[in-house]
């Protein structure tokens, strides 16, 4: 097939495929309009379980079986990174040399530090009641810990961060969401049920099963981008391809 | 359109949009300062937002974006910071950032705070604006620290990227 | 003796800081609200005092 | 039309840093663009309504993002001198 001709059939393409979207564009309903069918039967539901954010009620609760499946694809990847981001046989190790950081600089880590963890668990612990949730927390906390590495140093970071134990914790987060909805079947409900008592309506107990599982989704997406982050930053910082002589020009 | 909402789209419109602009073009030495400046304003028009539309629950997203936001700064300066010794950004333009955030944090945190009233949503909204101005003054900080840095280093450090 | 006491004094310091922090960031509050802010105001305590002792160790 | 001007901003910062992070070619200079683009996002998001998936944009994009794509340009630019070098001998 001709290039010319390759581009025409692209064009052909093109063309069907740019008609059938100003088509489609033209029967979707209006922009922000007045009438939302799921989003007032979730948002019904949402208060029927005394849940105040209804997202997190319909990721948790109403549809905490696709939730399951997202979080089984952050694992994945994780353990996927991990398997890919190994250090070979080939690969030499070399630790870091300390950086030189301006004082100012690591003074605001070390303050940073616990307030942006605090944030995090806050995020995490108010999911039922206010925006946010286990990701969105789990990555924040993430984000804290790696202010080390970001104002001080990788070697600062390394002390507070043993991978092992991290990546114990992003298993046992995966386990806790799967033994919640297995508790569920235990007092004979479906799997995943949201079999707790409510509790009372925009407190930090309502919401039945949806705080543990944000809970377990928090310590699952905190421990795995620590892990992730962990392989990158060891193939950028401390493993070495090849003879290591080639480093002591680097920089030039 | 109440006030508020109309002061945050000035705010998008005159500090946004011209700030994320000099931080998508240009040299390094500008994009860094640039990018600071856009999350504290990013911050601030969440802030404005949140009271416009009366949920005090959205003041949530510009807590995080106070704290991420000069770790994303601060990240930049310590992977780039090899660009940032070899062109550095002038000391003038760079105060000048500083001196922007100092004024608009102060500017849109103390009447958000008059029109909460006292209590702890007031407190929060303190700390949101202490965060953004401790945040910009590091981030300069780090700047200048990391042109120095690269003016007095012999040899080569294991922070530096190799641009 | 004395680097337990600094240690104990740092910890305790930023745990009162954090969990009034909490208190602050939260809607309503109750008993709850309370323990569990402590809880999480205990753990960033005690990343604080990690960093801060990684970075000194350097 | 007054009411809907801020989400005519943020879409308009969308649609530019959309456009921008696509033609720039540099990795590095990508990811400025990048973080851009999750922070309009993030703004978008909110002016619909939608805090939960704007604090998630913001989470990932303001730090995480930019992080992991300067480490991976890092760990490339390295591997790539050291290949050179070991040709040039």
């Amino acid at each position: 097939m001709s290039s010319r001709l390759r581009l025409w059939v692209l064009a052909a393409g093109g063309l069907g495929v740019a008609v059938l979207f100003v088509l489609a564009c033209f029967d979707l309903p209006a922009f922000g309009g007045l009438r939302h069918p799921y989003g007032d039967r979730a948002v019904h539901a949402a208060l029927a379980r005394h849940t105040a954010n209804t997202v997190s009620s319909v990721n948790f609760d109403q549809r905490a079986f696709d939730t399951l499946g997202e979080e089984s694809i952050l694992f994945g990847s994780v353990v996927g990174t991990v398997v890919l981001l190994r250090q070979t046989r080939d690969e030499g190790r070399l630790p870091p040399e300390p950086a030189t950081v301006a004082p100012p600089v690591r003074r605001y880590a070390l303050i940073a530090l616990p307030v942006t963890l605090l944030i995090g668990l806050y995020v995490i612990a108010h999911g039922q009641l206010s925006p946010g949730g286990g990701f969105q927390g789990g990555v924040v906390v993430a984000t804290a810990l790696h202010l080390l590495y970001i104002a001080v140093d990788y070697r600062a970071l390394e002390r507070i961060r043993p991978v092992g134990l991290y990546e114990v914790a992003d298993a046992a987060g995966e386990a806790a969401y799967l033994l919640v909805g297995t508790a569920a079947l235990v007092t004979g409900a479906a799997f995943l049920t949201n079999f707790l008592p409510y509790g009372t309506f925009n407190t930090l107990s309502s919401g039945g099963t949806v705080p543990l599982l944000n809970a377990a989704i928090g310590v699952e997406v905190a421990c795995g981008v620590v892990v992730l982050l962990a392989r990158f930053l060891d193939q950028a910082v401390e493993i070495e391809s090849g003879d290591r002589d080639d480093e002591a020009e680097a920089g030039t | 359109m109440s006030g508020w909402t109309a002061a945050a789209a000035a705010l998008l419109l005159c500090g946004v949009a011209p700030a994320a602009c000099g931080a998508a073009t240009g040299p390094v030495r500008r994009r860094v300062p640039a990018q600071n400046l856009t999350t504290t304003l990013l911050s601030l028009v969440i802030l404005l937002l949140a009271q416009g539309y009366g949920r005090p629950a959205y003041t949530d997203p510009a807590l995080v974006l106070a704290v991420l936001g000069p770790a994303g700064t601060l990240l930049y300066v310590r992977l780039l910071a090899d660009q940032l010794a070899a062109h550095p950004p002038r000391p003038r333009s760079l105060l000048a950032v500083t001196a922007l955030s100092y004024t608009a944090v102060p500017a849109v945190v103390l009447p958000l705070c008059v029109a909460t009233g006292p209590g702890r949503a007031m407190v929060k909204l303190l700390v949101i604006g202490v965060l953004l101005v401790l945040g910009s003054r590091v981030a300069a900080r780090a700047v200048t620290a990391a042109v120095s840095a690269g003016h007095g280093r012999t040899g080569p450090a294991e922070g530096m990227s190799d641009g | 003796m004395a680097r337990w006491l600094t240690t104990g004094a740092e910890l305790i310091g930023w745990w009162a800081v954090l969990t009034g922090l909490w208190i602050v960031l939260i809607g309503t509050v109750d008993t709850l609200e309370w323990a569990v802010g402590a809880g999480a105001a205990l753990l960033a305590a005690g990343a604080a005092c990690g960093a801060r002792r990684a970075v000194d160790r350097r | 039309m007054a009411d809907d001007l801020p989400l005519l901003l943020g879409l308009l910062l969308v649609a530019a840093a959309g456009t921008a992070a696509v033609l720039v070619r540099d990795p590095v200079r990508q990811s400025f663009v990048l973080s851009l683009f999750g922070l309009a996002l993030a703004l978008v998001f909110l002016l619909l309504q939608a805090p939960d998936v704007a604090l998630s944009q913001l989470a990932v994009g303001s730090a995480l993002t930019p992080l992991m794509v300067l480490l991976s340009v890092r760990k490339v630019r390295r591997k790539a001198r050291s290949e050179r070098r070991e040709e040039h001998e």
